[in-house]
């Protein structure tokens, strides 16, 4: 088997726009063109070409060996991938979303997240597990989850959650060059968003372990990830025509999580508003608050808010889903209940 | 009139498979009511009033008619997602059904569950899971309630054939078969899960050695005809409520849809579809089954659909007009008791001095 | 099927000591004696009287029919006692041990939570699973876990973990006599420890939503569940001896938590030691922190101090697994870090 | 003189199913350094030198040493906790076995592992899993990587009969066949998981018609006669490695002590044990057939029993005085970079001025 080919050339970029769905379909398919240890399994991916259509066209592409249907059984495409990456493969585990990735969650847990340490430091794992989180389109309770805190609990693993089809691209990629393994966590409502990536043959990977500023702003830092980063640009955007300077960090991975971007700007902003779809109580959010207080307590001058789904499974209605979900309204409302009026003194009542 | 009499009292008396004229009739009724109910359902969808996903059963029709016709009021079904069909079959008012889909709080969950999660308690109709596999684990649970309690009543599991493939069809069956539950386990084999041939999925094309793995009796069925589906599931009912154990029952069939709607279905070719439209569509095998003994006419047949037109109309506009939830119903209802979910604090917090 | 008895009268109490184990069996058998609704299926739990001895017995007194032991099946095992609730019963599951609960966590979090809401409030989920977790005798990385945070992540479940044997069985008593989905988490290490118990026929139970404080103090507020609690108890027996009084909170609960208890304390003391056994990101300790901060942000002097277990899979070597655990040393060394020097300063330096 | 070359010449040219004098006497050292070193396992644990959980072997000596008898250095395999066997079988330096039940530096998997957790990239034998059934699917993966890779090995999976009452035997022997993957199942039915008996978990009590189900190649052997072992075990490596698919064997064995050392099997009979160790004891029955055979005299099973006391209690020795890993080593090997456990925070943190 031939071993990894040179990386494209880096060379200066020009951009493109193109969807999230498109930039993760690149990503598999130049890496998998340059590392022929990498293939594809999952539910649906080749001839359906994935629920969500990533996957779509790789099959003509790779042919049946490189991208796998498998039967409807999640907790063997955990372990298949498990297991030909201790056979020297480079799995991408599609699970088709991360509600059944609970059928999975023994392997991942106890398998994946432990075989490293447990063994010794002999196993190496390189496996990437992708699966689309969240709601949003009205699919009820069992499909509407994000369960991402669940995992990143658990020592062993990391998690990828990109919100731009540059970071899906980039990060997606970076995750099929490194030996650890990853759940590579999209959200169901990102796939349609539009951004701007490279031009294709211009070679690019995003670091696994680094969020980024998406606006400036001195009033309030808005800590978020995946699909809520566009919810916040939004209620940042509104709240700088108010003269409200919100300050919004895409954490990018929550684990390992990019403290030290945080704390940065928590003590230029003294005061935080984490976001996040998933609920309130033991969950990710609450655990980057609960990290913030840890390294900035005196930086911060009110208690962190937090603006999270509401702590109820998914209801189906259109009126109960937006409720249940966090939205942009709420986003501003949290900022403006933390950041005291003189800020927004200069432009008055307009 | 003497003739039209005769005529009618040979009909009173024709009987297929031992049932009534009367009974036939109403499962061809309710056949075209999930048809037409279903077709209702697409356009809403198409018009978005509908979201989500949503599953149709057309097709499959034969299959829930016969399989229903057997089991008694008492009985509990557990199924997937694809359950509109099993919904109305079980005695579910189609307004809450079509209102449910609508997401609307006269819906049978309230509007909080919509297309894959119909449930009656009245009618022992427990679920639509969207969780493939699932209800079968729960139906194993419901056999151990039913033979505690020594009751004459079965669970009945509805799954398709991908479900097979998942490790809860292994754990319940096996537990069902050692302790002898009286449950059914239905795969309706439309030979598809989503675009996976059930070919490429299993390594034996029947599930008949499946069921002898755990002792289970086996029953192979053309799921596109009724009468035959009836006679399976009475066979097997007859059997887990005589102490008998659980059977295992494929019934054969095919989905004339994608998927969901959000499926073209490229996997499967168009001949293959005309195929089995045109050739096996089980409404009109019933039909020709009928009117080859006599006991249908065409009128017949355009009576019911007329009827059927009206009332699906009707359901659609009583799903259209019913209100929404309100907010007030976000928070209730996660537990009995309405802790757990949120009343984390009580009191109010005190400023620091 | 005859209906619930009377409870059994409530007098005036007597105690005896018995472990926690046997607090458990009388439980089960107490309440199984009371309404025949109950019985309890899991692995090994007749012939075998459960692993760690829990169910000892029980199979002679009910029979087969009320004892079950299911095939080695945790998904079968979780998701009979859903549908057997669904039929009128009101099980009690036994999981082996908290790690293959993972195995039945699809079950547990998306049907056992969710089912009562998504179907409009129509499903009655009188579930308890019982499960034992945690780490401390050598078991590895697969068998030493608290994944209580998991599960206390979902709304519609409740998350008990009692720390003493009045607890354990009040609160399992207390468990069959509601409604509600219930996971029942026991520790490994807590089945042999002893306490006192109220005679045999003395009725009692403990509810499901209220913490205790297992020793007053005005210095610090150390907030604990499960096994640890009698850690803590311990640290603040030492750090009374040098003039440090910790107040010390057994949450007995995590899912409600009550937060009016611990907020009350927090208001007294101003300061905050969290001690669990499990990982400490994203977990049920920085969720708890997260709320005190929420809560009463302005009444803390310092930033809430957390002990916790280290944050990798658990080493079986003896000396590895004591480092990896959290242990009293830890909650003193926590708590005189936190506590400014003049509140020793009676003591001095004895 | 002559006589005694004669005979020796006679013994070196004897075979039983085709081995020579020396592979039969490597065989019969296998089992009873298999044996001994358990034995001296469970004194140690006695002795408070190892902790956790420690599950033997003994009893079930002729399948393991059957079974990998037949492989080859490539060939990986998986299995559950009572592997210390497999692990000396599959070439681990039986020192490195014992100190890793001591959790020392020198062990297998650094201390980190213990009694359950036993690995060797070196040997491709890749755990050791405490979690019943999951071996089972990554063996599937391993599978795959072979096939993908072209290579001539196989992935052998070696589990209980408890194992195969988890879904995830039934998904795994399902992608396996499907896929026609180079894997072999042998499941080592010693008729307990801890205390049920197969009899009350399993409908049929063989594993046959449940092979059939799958579409797989099924061989059922004596899991007490180490050559009839070894024989299944060629048979179905030699499928796997020339594109024939996974095969699944049922070994008949028993296990002689309690499920751990903790447990004092009061689920079975005493007089059922007795049979066993008295009638069935593999390494009785493979002396007495290579004596038979006029292979083996008695001195030749005392020279080996000498021989095995003496390493056993140097692997002892071994453990005993190897030194505890060091709480450096707590952090070490959690990823491959080192990244995701701890490294939250990187900078120092400055005080509010
Ligand atoms: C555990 C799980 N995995 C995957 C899915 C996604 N999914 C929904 S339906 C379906 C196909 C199911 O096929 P089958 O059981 O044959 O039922 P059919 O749709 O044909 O009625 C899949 C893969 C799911 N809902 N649950
Ligand atoms: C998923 C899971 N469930 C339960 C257990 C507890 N347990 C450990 S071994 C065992 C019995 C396994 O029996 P079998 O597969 O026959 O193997 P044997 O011990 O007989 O070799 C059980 C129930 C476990 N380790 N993993
Ligand atoms: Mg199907
Ligand atoms: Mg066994």
């Amino acid at each position: 088997m031939a071993t990894a080919k040179e990386p494209e050339r880096n060379e200066k970029k020009t951009m493109r726009t193109i969807t999230y769905r498109e930039a993760l379909r690149e990503a598999i398919a130049e890496e998998m063109r340059r590392d022929e240890r990498i293939y594809i399994l999952g539910e649906d991916i080749a001839g359906y070409g994935g629920t969500y259509g990533v996957t779509k066209g790789l099959i003509e592409e790779f042919g049946e060996k490189r991208v796998k249907d498998t039967p409807l059984a999640e907790e063997v495409i955990a372990g298949a991938a498990i297991g030909s990456a201790l056979g020297g493969l480079r799995p991408i585990a599609e699970l088709m979303t991360m509600n059944f990735s609970l059928l999975a969650s023994d392997q991942i847990i106890n398998s994946l997240a432990k075989f490293r340490y447990m063994f010794g430091g002999q196993a190496k794992l390189p496996v990437v597990i992708r699966m689309p989180a969240g709601g949003g389109a009205q699919r009820g309770a069992q499909h509407s989850q994000m369960l991402e805190s669940l995992y990143a609990h658990i020592p062993g693993l990391k998690l990828v959650m990109p919100a731009t089809p540059y970071d899906a691209k980039g990060m997606l990629k970076a995750s099929l060059r490194q030996d650890d393994p990853i759940l590579f966590i999209e959200h169901e409502l990102l796939y349609n968003v539009k951004g701007e990536v490279p031009d294709l043959g211009v070679h690019y990977t995003v670091p696994l372990d680094q969020g980024i500023v998406r606006r400036e702003g001195k009033d309030v830092t808005i800590v978020t990830f995946s699909r809520m980063v566009h919810i916040c640009s939004q209620a940042a955007e509104d709240l700088a025509k108010e003269g409200i300077e919100a300050e919004v960090i895409d954490l990018r991975a929550i684990r390992p999580i990019d403290l030290d971007l945080v704390l940065d700007s928590v003590r230029k902003t003294n005061r935080v508003v984490i976001a996040e779809e998933g609920w309130k109580y033991y969950g990710t959010g609450q655990g980057i608050a609960a990290l913030i207080y840890e390294y900035a307590f005196d930086w911060l001058d009110a208690p962190i808010a937090h603006v999270t789904g509401k702590d109820v499974p998914m209801p189906y209605s259109k009126v109960l889903e937006r409720a249940a979900l966090p939205g942009k309204a709420e986003v501003i409302a949290a900022v403006k209940a933390l950041v005291p009026a003189r800020a927004t003194a200069g432009v008055g009542a307009r | 009139m003497a003739i039209r009499e005769a005529r009618e009292a040979r009909e009173a008396k024709a009987t297929l498979a031992g049932l009534s004229r009367e009974q036939l009739f109403d499962m061809h009724y309710k056949m075209v009511l999930l048809r037409r109910f279903e077709e209702k359902a697409a356009e809403e969808y198409t018009l978005g009033k509908i979201g989500g996903f949503l599953h149709l059963y057309i097709g499959q029709e034969a299959s829930g008619v016969g399989t229903f016709s057997a089991l008694q009021p008492d009985d509990y079904v557990l199924s997937a997602y694809r359950e509109h069909g099993y919904a109305i079959l079980k005695g579910l008012d189609p307004k809450a059904v079509m209102a449910e889909l609508f997401g609307k709080a006269t819906g049978g969950s309230k509007g909080k569950g919509g297309s894959m999660h119909m449930w009656s308690n009245e009618h022992h109709l427990l679920g639509g899971q969207a969780i493939v596999g699932g209800q079968l684990v729960m139906a194993a649970g419901l056999g151990i309630a039913i033979q505690y309690q020594n009751e004459k009543r079965i669970a009945l599991a509805l799954f398709g054939d991908g479900a097979v493939d998942e490790g809860a069809f292994h754990e319940a069956l096996n537990l069902a078969s050692v302790w002898k539950l009286p449950v059914v386990f239905l795969c309706e084999n439309n030979q598809y899960s989503m675009g996976m041939a059930v070919t490429k999925a299993w390594a034996v094309p029947s599930l008949e050695p499946r069921a002898a793995g755990y002792g289970m009796p086996y029953l192979k069925v053309d799921g596109m005809d009724t009468l035959a589906v009836r006679e399976a599931m009475l066979e097997a009912r007859e059997r887990a409520v005589s102490g008998g154990g659980p059977t295992l029952i494929e019934s054969l069939t095919y989905r004339f849809r994608g998927h969901s709607m959000a499926d073209p279905a490229y996997y499967r070719t168009r001949e293959e579809e005309k195929l089995w439209k045109t050739t096996r569509d089980p409404i009109a095998l019933f039909e020709d089954k009928l009117k080859e003994a006599g006991l249908m006419a065409d009128r017949d047949i355009s009576a019911t659909n007329d009827r059927v037109d009206a009332e699906v109309a009707e359901y659609a506009r009583f799903a259209n007009e019913s209100p929404d939830p309100t907010i007030d119903d976000l928070y209730a209802d996660v537990t009995v008791d309405g802790r757990g979910a949120i009343a984390w604090r009580t009191k109010p917090s005190t400023p620091r001095e």
